[in-house]
């Protein structure tokens, strides 16, 4: 059976469009120094770094790990690379995890980044190649008629998505790292933002941002003596599935079921939306919540929208399920840390930490990243218990 | 903690120029190959399944997207990958099954390098301010560290042509190498220098590739009733990234690696190592410690190939066959990452 | 020059590779058939299930596919979108409409422009039909279809995109 | 199955990042514009050229700029005779480590030559400056023979 690992420092850096201070080291480095601050700990407490990103054409360095092991302290220590497409801030995660829960090793650290101001995400994801059709408008334009599909079939009105924006952007107001900050954000100011992919208006829309995330997770003994609330790794899964083949499920992909069906048996759930307090989840376009509120048993099939809708998603609304408290990839998105940025606000949550944001009295919390075309997925539950 | 084996391994042949082969039609055959030595259907027979491989190689994001594509992998599977040479993802996995997420794990690593000019695109993997401006290639800077040891008196342009020849000569029973023959060392310093003081022959070529591998825990290994070589000890250690504050005559990372996989528990018959110059076999093999009673490359290692992101695991899968033949009973395996070494891995390998 | 004393902050690094592409087995010979002006599918000889364009192997079975299938070039809208924003390097104006599209006779939507067709009007389940440009320009490219235009044929019922047969939909 | 014939199309991956250097890095360019070049001292007192943000051996932060010479002599070299299209200089040149004087770590960069002859490890060189410097690596054009 697998170790008990908790998370015991976190450290994040201030989500902006362009970190125009720093080099790509120096990103990485502030979120690595917060989290060892956090942990009360130095770099001589770590046996390891798991660092994380999303293509490594972002910002123009092969294998960047080779260049950043100087600033992440790991020389004469093992350095591993995850990339997963979207996931892999979550991935990486659970990679480092796993270096703890295996007994191999007692502490590490982990980092996930993406410095995006370096490059243009829309180029590095739509270079041409020869021979293909050369029509890939971006990551909405691949997500857009997912989501038109999602709405034919669920029937939701048509300002679902528009109060999903709002509620992620008000949670964001309340996170002074979140990258946009738009408290007097209206549903008539969404719903007349720019149409980009139809159904996708441009304040529906994740930004694109600079920015690093990271933790120390320790083992059961160090966590015990950690000076701060440990949150306690209680499951941990990823799926994958090809990103194209007759007959996909692409609204509801099986990957992401069968991965939150994992991770909910491992910490012993039955009712994600009754056992759990909170839960980060992935959104980088807002109709993913009702899909993915569905996707993962939040609420029946062709219901998401209800709960989006009732509030129940809404820190403003008291809602009984509140998501993506941190105001989510909506207000922030360095896209090889955003999946890592959901880990550790779940982590946060449990262990009280999360200031303005922090749902009140949280014992059980999920965070969620996927990645490519909906097709890789990994999801953690972090409690303030060990069981 | 239980014990993991590797129970299988397979590789493409190496070819400097896959042609009309994408990465996914690389891949399958070399995975249909290990299933049927497994005697598993495909990978969802496996709990886990790790890749490694490079987005730069091809020049498009997401290469590893195309792998997933080879595994059948209807319903969803666990799976996760490292843009890293897969002897990495192979630890992953080895994590994994230690941790009781994973009884048995499918690990592969593909690199189609000859649509680009290799050492220029590996350029950009050194410092983006310092040095991948400057465009200086990983060749130019193996030739750097072969002089300081020349310089030094380390090592002789004979013993680096002796290490070509002996290459070539142990690739000629390697039926997946690219370049094999019964060369000399003399044949060697007879070439001209290219990057001198390195010889074309010092180098490795510029291969397109891939390569598989099974492990299990002891326990599935035996109920699958196949040959299987014990993984003793892994471990893997980096350096700093500056090349002038590291001694390049030396792999300390490789040394720190080997002893905390546990390499000097008993003899070494046989070492894989993943020197793509001809004088960093002979650093990793003093690193090392190793002697005249250990065969270094038998496979020919990879100046007889390099599929660049599965030469590290294949350096794994080649001291297996060669524990499951029973040539050797002990052995280790070596893959490096980064400029002159910078990142190095050890297997330990034993025979059951 | 007052730039005398100005403070590096950022630098401006070019990066350049080379690649010589090369088209996969499968994609080169549909390719080939493109230039001809046809749309080749394969099928997986375990699930049959037919892909366009096809990549030599089945993603849900991981097994090579090998046996070609002609198909129409009449295809159904699975789902789209109306894009109002430039895709880099491409001189097509917005708003335009990408459509998943499934051709008949195969079992798995591509991508594609739709054109000739009132944006708002384009919905999931109506029929289409490939608009080539003139032969003489034909290339190994899929842009040897133009676009996609609205034909007159009844919808397709939603649970039936995806299994409309080579020879067409009768509705 | 009908056989293909092999498709191939070269195809150029070309981007021009916008990087910000940070203060460390930012330093060094700004002399290197100035025709300075500046070092950083590590943790042990090692002068390293060009400066490194963190020390490798210890993790911390660094700070401290040590002006150093533009004379130095080379550790190692490589003798490149067929340049690569990317590469600074179309005649064969070295690539080479170098150790400026007040230096103790050599730096990357590459070293004019007539020959390969006429290199040699131990040798003295100089920075050679750009025409017009910009606040970049190569606003040192190469290092040429004393």
């Amino acid at each position: 059976m697998a170790n008990l690992a908790a998370v015991v420092g976190i450290g994040q850096t201030k989500y902006t469009t362009k970190r125009g201070d720093v080099s790509i080291a120096g990103l990485v480095r502030e979120a690595a120094v917060n989290a060892l601050a956090d942990a009360e700990l130095t770099w001589n407490d770590i046996d390891a770094v798991i660092l994380g990103k999303a293509p490594d054409m972002f910002e123009g360095v092969v294998m960047p790990e080779i260049y950043l092991t100087d600033a992440l302290g790991c020389n004469g220590k093992p350095m591993l690379r995850v990339h997963t497409a979207g996931s892999v801030g979550g991935s990486t995660a659970i990679v480092a995890a796993s270096h703890v829960q295996s007994g191999t090793f007692r502490r590490v650290l982990t980092v996930a980044f993406e410095k995006q101001s370096e490059s243009n995400a829309m180029w590095a994801l739509s270079s041409p190649q020869p021979f293909s059709t050369h029509l890939n408008a971006g990551a909405g334009g691949y997500f857009a008629p997912i989501i038109r599909e999602y709405m034919r079939r669920s029937g939701a009105p048509y300002d679902v998505g528009i109060k999903v924006a709002v509620k992620d952007r008000l949670h964001g107001a309340r996170n002074p790292l979140a990258h946009l900050q738009k408290p007097d954000i209206t549903m008539k100011e969404v719903e007349e933002s720019f149409m980009l992919w139809d159904p996708i208006r441009f304040l529906e829309s994740c930004p694109s941002s600079d920015g690093a995330c990271a933790m120390v997770i320790a083992n059961e003994e160090l966590a015990g003596q950690s000076p701060k609330k440990p949150a306690w790794i209680r499951g941990a899964a990823m799926r994958s599935e090809p990103t194209m083949y007759a007959g996909r499920e692409e609204v509801s992909p099986q990957a992401g079921r069968d991965c939150a069906a994992d991770v909910y048996q491992q910490a012993g759930i039955t009712d994600p939306r009754r056992d759990l307090d909170v839960a980060e989840i992935y959104v980088p376009f807002s109709w993913y919540e009702p899909m993915w509120l569905e996707n993962l048993g939040f609420a029946p099939e062709g219901e998401g929208w209800k709960l989006t809708m009732e509030g129940a998603t809404s820190l403003d609304e008291n809602g009984d399920i509140p998501w993506n408290p941190s105001g989510g990839v909506l207000s922030s998105n360095p896209i090889g840390a955003s999946g890592m940025i959901r880990f550790a606000e779940a982590a946060r949550q449990v262990r009280g930490d999360a200031e303005q944001h922090q749902v009140e009295g949280a014992k059980l919390a999920m965070g969620h990243a996927y990645g490519g075309g909906a097709q890789f997925f990994a999801m953690w539950v972090v409690g303030a218990e060990k069981s | 903690m239980k014990d993991i084996a590797i129970v299988g391994y397979q590789q493409s042949d190496l070819v400097s120029d896959a042609g009309a082969c994408n990465e996914v039609e690389m891949i399958i055959p070399v995975l249909g190959k290990l299933y049927e030595q497994v005697g598993i259907t495909n990978a969802q027979d496996v709990d886990f399944v790790c890749s490694g491989s490079c987005d730069y190689l091809q020049g498009a994001a997401f290469a590893f997207v195309m792998g997933v594509d080879a595994l059948g992998a209807v319903p969803p599977i666990k799976e996760s990958h490292v843009e890293m040479d897969a002897a990495w993802a192979l630890y992953e996995s080895i994590l994994k099954i230690r941790m009781g997420q994973a009884e048995s794990a499918l690990i592969y690593g593909f690199g189609k390098s000859s649509p680009g000019e290799l050492p220029i695109v590996l350029s950009q993997q050194l410092d983006p301010y310092y040095l991948a401006p400057l465009w200086v290639d990983t060749v130019s800077l193996a030739a750097m560290q072969a002089r300081m040891m020349l310089d030094q008196g380390l090592i002789t342009e004979q013993d680096m042509a002796e290490v070509v020849a002996r290459s070539r000569q142990n690739a000629r029973r390697n039926p997946h190498a690219q370049l094999a023959g019964d060369v000399s060392a003399d044949d060697v310093l007879a070439q001209e220098t290219f990057v001198s003081p390195l010889r074309k022959a010092d180098m490795c070529p510029v291969s397109d590739g891939a390569s598989a591998v099974v492990i299990a825990t002891v326990e599935k290994a035996r109920e699958w009733g196949i040959p299987y070589a014990v993984i003793s000890g892994i471990d893997h250690c980096i350096e700093t990234h500056n090349l002038g504050m590291r001694d390049l005559t030396d792999s300390s990372s490789t040394r720190t690696a080997a002893k905390n996989a546990g390499m000097h528990n008993g003899a070494v018959d046989v070492a894989e190592l993943y020197a793509p110059f001809s004088h960093q076999e002979i650093i990793l093999t003093r690193a090392l410690g190793l002697d005249s009673n250990t065969s270094i490359n038998p496979s020919g290692g990879v100046l007889a190939g390099n599929p660049m992101m599965a030469a590290g695991l294949s350096r794994i899968g080649e001291v297996f066959n060669r524990i499951v033949s029973g040539e050797a009973s002990r052995g280790i395996a070596h893959a490096t990452s980064g400029p002159c070494l910078q990142h190095n891995l050890v297997t330990v390998l034993e025979k059951a | 020059m007052s730039e005398e004393n100005e403070v590096i902050t950022g630098i401006d690094a070019p990066v350049a590779l080379k690649y010589n592409f090369t088209a996969g087995a499968a994609a080169a010979r549909f390719l080939t058939q493109v230039k001809k002006g046809v749309l080749t599918g394969q099928r997986c000889p375990k699930c049959s299930q037919v892909y366009v364009p096809p990549r030599g192997s089945c993603a849900a079975c991981g097994v090579p596919t090998e046996e070609e299938v002609e198909l129409s070039d009449k295809a159904t809208v699975q789902s789209f979108t109306i894009v109002s924003i430039p895709i880099p390097n491409n001189p097509i104006q917005p708003p335009y409409v990408i459509a998943n599209l499934v051709a008949d006779g195969a079992n798995i939507s591509f991508i594609h422009l739709m054109s000739e067709c009132v944006n708002e009007e384009v919905h999931i389940g109506q029929r289409v039909q490939a608009q080539w440009k003139p032969q003489e320009e034909w290339d190994y490219a899929m842009d040897n279809i133009r676009y996609f235009t609205p034909i007159d044929e009844p919808d397709v019922p939603v649970e039936k995109i995806g299994h409309v047969p080579v020879s067409g939909w009768e509705g | 199955m009908s056989q293909p014939e092999i498709l191939n199309q070269a195809f150029e991956l070309a981007y021009t990042y916008t990087r910000s250097t940070g203060p460390v890095i930012g330093r060094f360019l700004t002399e290197l514009k100035k025709r300075n070049i500046v070092g950083i001292k590590a943790s042990d007192g090692r002068v390293i050229v060009p400066p490194m943000e963190y020390d490798p051996d210890t993790a911390q932060e660094l700070s401290e700029f040590v002006e150093v010479g533009q004379e130095g002599e080379i550790v190692s070299f490589a003798w490149v005779k067929e340049p690569r299209e990317a590469h600074p200089s179309d005649k064969p040149f070295a690539w080479a480590l170098i150790r400026l004087d007040g230096a103790d770590v050599p730096m990357v960069h590459c070293v004019a030559a007539g020959s390969e002859e006429q290199v040699s490890t131990g040798a003295r060189v100089k920075a050679v400056w750009a025409e017009e410097t910009i606040g970049f690596i190569t606003d040192i054009r190469c290092f040429e023979l004393v």
